[in-house]
């Protein structure tokens, strides 16, 4: 098979990576029997490949050896083929000469028989031997990448990202589906652990952004589509309608001082429900952009078309009010995407035992967060839903976190926010307030501080994760209380402990409609639904998509300097590659032996990119390489055998198949 | 001063045993206990445990053999499986506690002339023999072995129990007790 | 639909009054009760402390016979029997090893366990195969007025059960209110009575049959509703330990049965009210509304 | 100087192979005037003995057609081998096994008791089976045996050059024996016809649209066919897109789909594999129901894809049969 | 079935989905058989039918596919591809002999280490149930008649129809299966 071409000279190397590899399979067996093979001209082992001088072992054999072939078997060829390539390259060969095996990830990592994983590793590695006598000289193809830049969701992740990048000149488009931006953070009250006012650090940013000439601002809308491949994705944007001409409307509100509901009416969503809004309103006073917007769900000229339309009258000349607006898209062309689509809070009803939405006086932390904040329904002062002050109050930490019957993980904010609305409780009430935690979890930047000037400030903490809350009551002090039932573990004591105010520390979730946004964007999620990074140590920010990066609370439970820090990893990402001016793409694109072609068409409807024309005058496939991304799937189904896919022809496969079957 | 070691030395583990309940059908997921607290604080009886049922899972996970099996915990749960139901990490709390029941029975350790026990084992005795309970010769049973002059303090209920017509010292029995007992006999043959 | 009746002994003994209503009320439902025969106790809670291979073997013996007798679904009334036949019926599923001991039991007598025989609570059979519909045509006398705190307590919803919600079952509170009752919210609905602890360890047990019945009554509540002959003779026996310890706390108990009977306007013997220590005495003051049609009968097409 | 001698022989065929030679008409005159037909059982009279007799490689060539099945053909296919300098695989049978190797889905036994015993027309109350060896008053009488197992010429003995088809059409029949004559050869083991799968020459190659979805598939005979469009683009199962071309898409001028008897091209190490990956992918269905629902109509695959190279195809016969 | 024989089972694992998931299986240090050999590509609609024969002919006892999960294949529709030449070469398989638990289809998100896991166990201890699918030895068995009945022909050798002569029975036919 290799008749017409040069002598094939094999270098083999096995990696032991430290004893990662090296504790479980025989190294020195897997090199002695690959060297066993026809065409190796040199089997070695080395402790760490990827190391320098690892490549540079590569490099001089591949110019003393006259090594024509590379293979090394270590690691995932997701982590390493990269490394491995370049080294083959800078020896003096077509980096596609190299060939990978991994017998760490899928072999000593996961095998536990020494003579077993050997021989796994033997089969493997005789695969790739065989299979890389097959590989062919190809030319890494580069693609050039459109500057501006998407980023999806408008809280503090996207606004950094958004902002880190207009400020160095490239064009950003940020989509917010809420009619504001600021996300999770704009309804914070402070900012734990220094007890910054979340508006005041959050708010500046937020006008900057609606403000900036590189930044265009697209609230009220989502993401619909998206086509294309790294450096020229094409990108769908639907507008809802905010019945507001945005261009128009100053934001002065005599709209909302008009509408024919005299008094704010609807539970208001910014407030979580604790306040009301008429239904034309602006979410929050610094919302941006500062633009009001019209609720069809309860809007009386929208709903039954039967109204004296005052805020019509009121808006006047500016003409700002427009019922007539329907749903409208852009189409834009950019380069990059972040994706930072938030979380969204557990529901807590789903614990029943802790009573929220039966008692009153059970809050969730976000509602907490409203309450104390000064621009909140109550204008700060903390007055319980049945109109008491409360002299105790519990909080409950994990709920809906490390628990098996809802979310198993660790929410990772809730320690520390709990303890920031126990010091701010405890300001605005004086009341006795108790912390009941499993573990409490302080690891940050002046965290562990915050824990101890809590202690010192009185907050009490009792390690035990609470039974149940109820109203009933078995002592005198009990009555007309919440009696929180917990174990006391650190005492070893049961107690009943009577409150009247409850808060749910609860939790953080993937947002409800991350499978349909994973999709739209070809991300991957892990089990629990966060968007799953490229690789969790070394990829943190890149995902499975090139192009795409992720940032902020759609990854995974983080606080805001967490977020604000990936953002800027994303932000960096993107710019790098604008920079850069193009992608190499990996070579493994497919085409059509035009002349073995019959021109059957069975591959053409099969390309989900479109990438495969029928050549009318020659009568016979084409597939354009610019769209192709390598799948394969027109090969596999290529009745005649006439479509091959480079780094993944058909012989070298068939190679691969035969040598791991090649063992006794 | 009458004063007792607390601290515990290795040797006062029974090492194998936290394991050894670990491997029965339903307790097998005690490992994952991270000690929350959660079991104590829903049930309804650790009003008078000596341990919490926190504790006696950690103790059993640590071999604390002895002190288990001799706890008043583990004959004052009263099955109700509120902890069960509510034990973030699904731990069967309250079937580890019925294993623990069983081996303090079979070990011979549990609270002298504490009636639970006494009255598992009646009750035992009783459904193996006649194939049923009959309510009232048990309880008779369990007052004579623990308590026969508990017996009279209960005369006022003895007397609404009678006045209802809900008092029979008639023994229930199944008709096929034979069947029963092959049952018996086995399912304690080794497979 | 056709059901394998299984009393077990508490129905035959302290709660033959649960018996005594839910039978005529069934039947007077239209729902096909056939004893098991022979049935043995179902080892209850007692019998998982002794030895639970033995205690699932025990229960499997119903099983199996039910299975034999034509395979109905098991209508297990008491609490403890509902409990530990699923418990065992999950623990066969789950664990081959517990399956081979049973099996072997079964084999020696020429009997099998294989078909999965569901085991249902009456409280499940009223409302999802019969339906509130079909049982408030039935009411005659509703118990307009009579405020009643719905006590399920612990073992048919925890935690094998899957036709009521864990923490807040509402299939008692919908019954009542079928029958014209008002229902006592309150939080205690699935708090344990105590158990066998009552008469063990009275001052457990006694503490918390008080805590119900103080609770209920402060609420408002004319009586509880149970659904178990244990739960019953707690709610209803311990009246004077109770009072010698806390004080006076009467509120009567009767089984949800006694109360369909009443609102159904079947005759006193069929309530078996007369078998409770403190008495129920209440009668239906309004006097009865017109019985709701039937749905008209479909004409049918010449 | 004579004129190269060049034999024709069959194995287990149909005779159609033969039958094409004979379809050569005028031309074999032609043909004849270039070479002589030294060995052809089937026109001309013929002994073993002469055969063996011949020095070896004497035969300039031979056609050989039919599988490989029982030991009659195994010892002709090797003695033909050594007879000839040009060993030529004639037709499906001989290519890859041909109808006849549709038989490695069944064990021998089932098929002799049916042929012997179970069809229609057989009466043999005895169940008289042929026997290898036959004795009656002090005489001998062999017959071949059979083979559990059908097999292509080359899986028995080495071959040269392959012509394909069932049968071969007169026209590739020519065009190899010029080949042959003329000297210029393709390199050892070719197949003599063109690599292109056969959409290449079919006319109905224009009418096929370019997104067929299929949402069920057709057997020829539950519909009317249309003379002029695509087999495909009727939901009727057509081999050619994964069938060689050469045969002048005979079949589909005739209006009926292509069955796959010149086998896969060379790019292809199993014809009937092709085709169903390529069937399938085009099904529109996108869940197991729907998918299967469309595969109703191809109830037979092996019948289907492999009707003339199951014998050389990657799995060659059912693997739970007795060796 | 030799007493130690294990079963030999290449897998082919899509390059976002089952092959990441099976790198994190590494990752996670979860413990599986070591009977499964992967071979990559791109997506599981690049997974030929051939290959699948080809791994069977060539001595593998099953057959694993990985793929993305519907709706989420990185190529949009790969898998949906391989899904339905799957269903039908069951099928095929099926009328040749081989065991419909030899070959399997699974979606293993990127996410599903654990899955990986589970799979390759549980398929391992199927086909070790099943026993050695033993292609390359039972072409073998078949292809010896090829010499025995040669043999067995040239001992009884009289001179009549199909009688090999000595000289036949030396030279052996070359068995030239591929």
């Amino acid at each position: 098979m290799n008749s017409n071409r040069e002598e094939l000279r094999i270098g083999f190397y096995v990696c032991h990576c430290g004893h990662n590899i090296a504790a479980t399979v025989d190294c020195a067996e897997v090199a002695r029997y690959v060297g066993t093979l026809p065409h190796v001209a040199l089997s070695r082992e080395y402790k760490y490949m990827c190391s320098d001088p690892g490549q540079e072992l590569i490099q001089q054999d591949i110019r003393e050896h006259k090594l024509n072939r590379v293979v090394v078997a270590s690691c995932s060829p997701l982590l390493h083929e990269h490394t491995f390539r370049g080294a083959t390259e800078a020896g003096g060969l077509n980096p596609f000469y190299f060939h990978m095996v991994n017998i760490r990830e899928h072999n000593s990592w996961v095998h536990t028989d020494r003579k077993e994983a050997t021989e796994k590793a033997k089969a493997l590695a005789q695969a790739a031997i065989e299979r890389v006598a097959h590989h062919k000289a190809l030319e890494v193809k580069r693609v050039k990448i459109h500057a501006d830049v998407l980023v999806v969701g408008g809280g503090i992740a996207g606004i950094h990202a958004a902002m880190t990048m207009a400020n160095a000149g490239k064009k950003v488009y940020l989509v917010e589906r809420e009619p504001t931006i600021g996300g999770h953070m704009a309804k914070f009250d402070k900012t734990f652990p220094t007890l910054d006012c979340a508006a005041c650090i959050l708010t500046p940013k937020m006008s900057e952004v609606g403000n900036h000439p590189n930044i265009t601002l697209w609230t009220y809308s989502e993401v619909t589509k998206v086509d294309g491949y790294v450096g020229n994705y094409k990108v769908t944007v639907k507008h809802k309608p905010r019945y507001i001409v945005e261009d128009a409307c100053v934001g002065c509100m005599e709209c909302i001082d008009a509408c024919v509901y005299k008094t704010p009416k609807f539970e208001d969503e910014f407030n979580e429900g604790l306040g009301k809004r008429k239904p034309v309103f602006i979410p929050f006073p610094q919302a941006t952009p500062q633009v009001v917007i019209i609720d069809p769900e309860t809007c009386l000229n929208l709903k039954t078309g039967k109204c004296k339309k005052t805020c019509v009258e009121a808006c006047a000349d500016r003409m700002a009010i427009d019922f007539t607006q329907q749903e409208t898209f852009d189409e834009i062309e950019v380069g990059t995407m972040i994706v930072a689509t938030g979380f969204k809070t557990f529901d807590a009803k789903r614990v029943p035992a802790y009573g929220y939405g039966v008692y009153p006086n059970v809050y969730t932390a976000l509602e907490v967060e409203r309450l104390v904040n000064a621009s909140g329904p109550t204008g700060g002062e903390v007055i319980t839903r049945d109109g008491r002050h409360p002299k105790s109050i519990g909080i409950i930490h994990c709920v809906g976190s490390r628990d098996k019957k809802t979310n198993v993980w660790c929410s990772r904010v809730c320690c520390m926010y709990s303890m920031k609305l126990a010091l701010l409780l405890k300001e605005h009430t004086g009341a006795e307030i108790y912390n009941f935690y499993i573990d409490i979890r302080t690891p940050g930047k002046g965290y562990e501080e915050f824990y101890n000037k809590l202690l010192d400030e009185g907050v009490h903490f009792i390690r035990g994760r609470v039974g149940e809350v109820t109203d009933w009551a078995m002592t005198p002090e009990e009555e007309g209380k919440l009696t929180i039932r917990v174990e006391d573990t650190l005492a070893g004591y049961v107690r009943r402990i009577p409150v009247d105010m409850v808060v749910l520390a609860t939790g953080l979730e993937p947002q409800q409609d991350a499978q349909d946004v994973r999709r739209l964007f070809n991300l991957s999620c892990g089990g629990e639904g966060w968007f799953l990074e490229r690789h969790p140590k070394l990829a943190p920010v890149s995902t499975f998509t090139d192009g795409i990066f992720i940032a902020g609370g759609c990854q995974g439970p983080r606080d805001i300097p967490d977020t604000v820090a990936q953002a800027g990893a994303a932000a960096a990402e993107c710019l790098a590659l604008i920079d850069k001016g193009y992608v190499e793409q990996e070579p493994n694109t497919a085409f059509v032996l035009a002349e073995e072609c019959s021109g059957c068409k069975s591959c053409i409807p099969l390309c989900p990119y479109t990438a495969i024309a029928f050549d009318e005058s020659s009568k016979v496939a084409v597939i354009n390489e610019a769209l192709c991304k390598g799948c394969g799937t027109c090969v596999a189904s290529c009745p005649s055998g006439s479509i091959v896919q480079n780094l993944f022809e058909d012989d070298e496969v068939f190679s691969e198949i035969k040598g791991v079957l090649a063992y006794d | 001063m009458n004063i007792t070691r607390t601290i515990k030395y290795e040797a006062d583990r029974v090492k194998g045993f936290g394991d050894e309940v670990m491997k029965v059908p339903g307790c097998e997921k005690l490992k994952d206990c991270i000690q929350c607290g959660t079991c104590s604080g829903v049930c309804p009886l650790s009003v008078y445990m000596d341990y919490t049922p926190r504790q006696v899972m950690e103790l059993t996970r640590f071999d604390f053999k002895k002190e288990v099996l001799s706890s008043k915990t583990i004959w004052l749960c009263a099955s109700c499986y509120a902890c069960t139901c509510e034990c973030p990490r699904e731990i069967r709390i309250t079937d580890i506690m019925y294993e623990l029941k069983q081996r303090a029975i079979h070990e011979g350790v549990y609270p002298r002339k504490f009636p639970i026990p006494v009255l598992a084992q009646e009750f035992e005795k009783m459904v193996t023999a006649n194939g049923r309970i009959s309510e009232m010769p048990l309880v008779m049973k369990l007052f004579m072995k623990t308590d026969p002059l508990g017996a009279m303090g209960n005369w006022q209920m003895g007397l609404d129990l009678m006045k209802t017509g809900r008092f029979s010292l008639a023994s229930e029995k199944i008709n096929n007790r034979e069947q029963l007992a092959k049952m018996f006999a086995a399912a304690e043959e080794k497979a | 639909m056709k059901y394998s009746y299984f009393p077990g002994c508490s129905l035959k003994g302290l709660g033959r009054a649960y018996e005594e209503s839910l039978l005529p009320v069934m039947k007077h439902l239209g729902v096909d009760l056939q004893e098991l025969d022979d049935w043995n106790c179902c080892g209850a809670t007692a019998y998982m402390s002794v030895d639970e291979a033995k205690a699932c073997v025990l229960a499997s013996r119903n099983l199996a016979l039910a299975e034999r007798d034509g395979n109905h679904p098991i209508l297990a009334p008491c609490s403890a029997c509902y409990l530990v036949l699923n418990k065992t019926k999950h623990y066969l599923h789950q664990y081959p090893k517990m399956k081979a001991t049973v099996d072997r039991a079964l084999n020696a007598v020429g009997m099998k366990c294989e078909k999965d025989v569901p085991v249902r609570h009456p409280l499940d059979v009223l409302i999802n195969d019969i339906g509130l519909d079909a049982i408030k045509m039935k009411v005659t006398k509703p118990l307009q007025g009579l405020k009643v705190a719905p006590y399920y307590g612990c073992q048919i919803v925890r935690p094998y059960a899957t036709f009521d919600d864990q923490a807040n079952p509402t299939t008692m509170d919908r019954l009542l209110e079928a029958l014209g009752a008002t229902v006592i919210r309150w939080p205690l609905k699935t708090k344990c009575c105590g158990g066998s602890l009552t008469g063990t360890i009275p001052e457990a047990g006694i503490r918390m049959v008080y805590i119900l019945l103080n609770e209920a009554k402060k609420r408002g509540a004319d009586c509880l509703a149970t659904v178990c002959p244990l739960c019953q003779f707690n709610l209803d026996g311990y009246h004077s330990a109770v009072r010698r310890q806390y004080g006076d706390v009467l509120l009567p108990t009767v089984y949800f049965s006694q109360l369909m009977g009443l609102a159904f306007g079947l005759p006193d013997r069929d309530l078996a009210l007369n078998r409770a220590a403190i008495p129920f005495r209440w009668r239906p003051s309004s006097p009865p509304p017109a019985p709701a049609k039937p749905p008209a009968a479909k004409s049918v097409a010449a | 100087m004579s004129k190269p001698k060049l034999g024709i022989y069959w194995c287990a065929s149909c005779g159609g192979c033969e039958e094409t030679v004979v379809d050569l008409a005028e031309d074999i005159l032609g043909v004849v005037e270039k070479v002589d037909i030294v060995l052809w059982p089937v026109a001309m009279d013929f002994k073993y003995e002469d055969l063996r007799a011949m020095e070896d490689k004497s035969l300039f060539a031979t056609l050989l057609n039919g599988a490989i099945r029982s030991t009659e053909q195994e010892e002709m296919a090797h003695l033909l081998r050594r007879k000839s300098q040009y060993l030529i695989a004639y037709g499906s049978c001989a290519v890859t096994g041909g109808i006849p190797g549709l038989a490695n889905q069944f064990p021998r036994e089932q098929i002799l008791k049916y042929v012997y015993e179970e069809t229609p027309s057989t009466v043999n109350e005895k169940k008289i089976r042929p026997q290898l060896k036959f004795e009656e008053s002090g005489r001998e009488v062999h017959l071949p045996g059979l083979w559990n197992v059908v097999r292509s010429l080359d899986q028995v003995v080495d071959v040269d050059f392959y012509v394909p088809g069932c049968p071969p059409t007169p026209n590739i029949t020519r065009e190899a024996v010029n080949a042959l004559l003329s000297g210029k050869l393709p390199p050892k083991g070719s197949v003599l016809c063109p690599d292109k799968a056969l959409c290449d020459e079919c006319a109905r190659k224009d009418s096929k649209p370019t997104n067929v979805a299929f949402v069920e598939f057709k057997r020829p005979h539950q519909q009317l066919l249309d003379p002029a469009k695509c087999f495909l683009a009727q939901g009727v199962v057509c081999m050619g897109p994964a069938t060689r071309s050469g045969c002048g898409a005979q079949c589909t001028s005739g209006n009926m789909p292509c069955t796959g008897c010149f086998g896969g091209t060379s790019r292809v190490r199993d014809q009937g594999a092709k085709i169903l990956s390529s069937l399938c992918a085009n099904i529109e269905a996108k869940d197991e129901a729907g998918i299967n629902k469309a595969l109703e109509g191809i109830p037979d695959p092996v019948g289907t894809f492999y009707r003339y190279g199951l014998a050389k195809s990657l799995l060659r016969r059912r693997v739970d049969l007795p060796a | 079935m030799t007493k130690d024989w294990k079963p030999r089972i290449v897998a082919f694992f899509c390059n976002w989905c089952t092959y990441t998931a099976a790198d994190l299986a590494g990752v996670s240090r979860l413990k599986y058989a070591s009977n499964v050999r992967v071979i990559r590509l791109m997506c599981s609609g690049r997974v030929d039918p051939q290959f699948i024969l080809e791994a069977l002919t060539h001595g593998a006892d099953g057959v694993l596919i990985g793929g993305c999960h519907p709706f989420d294949c990185h190529y949009v529709e790969g898998n949906y591809k391989m899904l339905r030449r799957f269903q039908l070469l069951k099928r095929l398989l099926a009328d040749m002999g081989i065991e419909d638990q030899r070959v399997r289809l699974e979606w293993i998100s990127a996410a599903e280490g654990d899955k990986v896991k589970r799979v390759i166990n549980d398929l391992t201890q199927q086909i070790q149930a099943l026993g050695p699918l033993g292609f390359p030895s039972k072409v073998a068995d078949w292809d010896r008649e090829m010499t025995e009945l040669e043999h067995h022909v040239t001992a009884t050798a009289a001179g009549v129809c199909a009688c090999g002569e000595s000289e036949m029975a030396a030279a052996k036919p070359e068995v030239a299966h591929v």
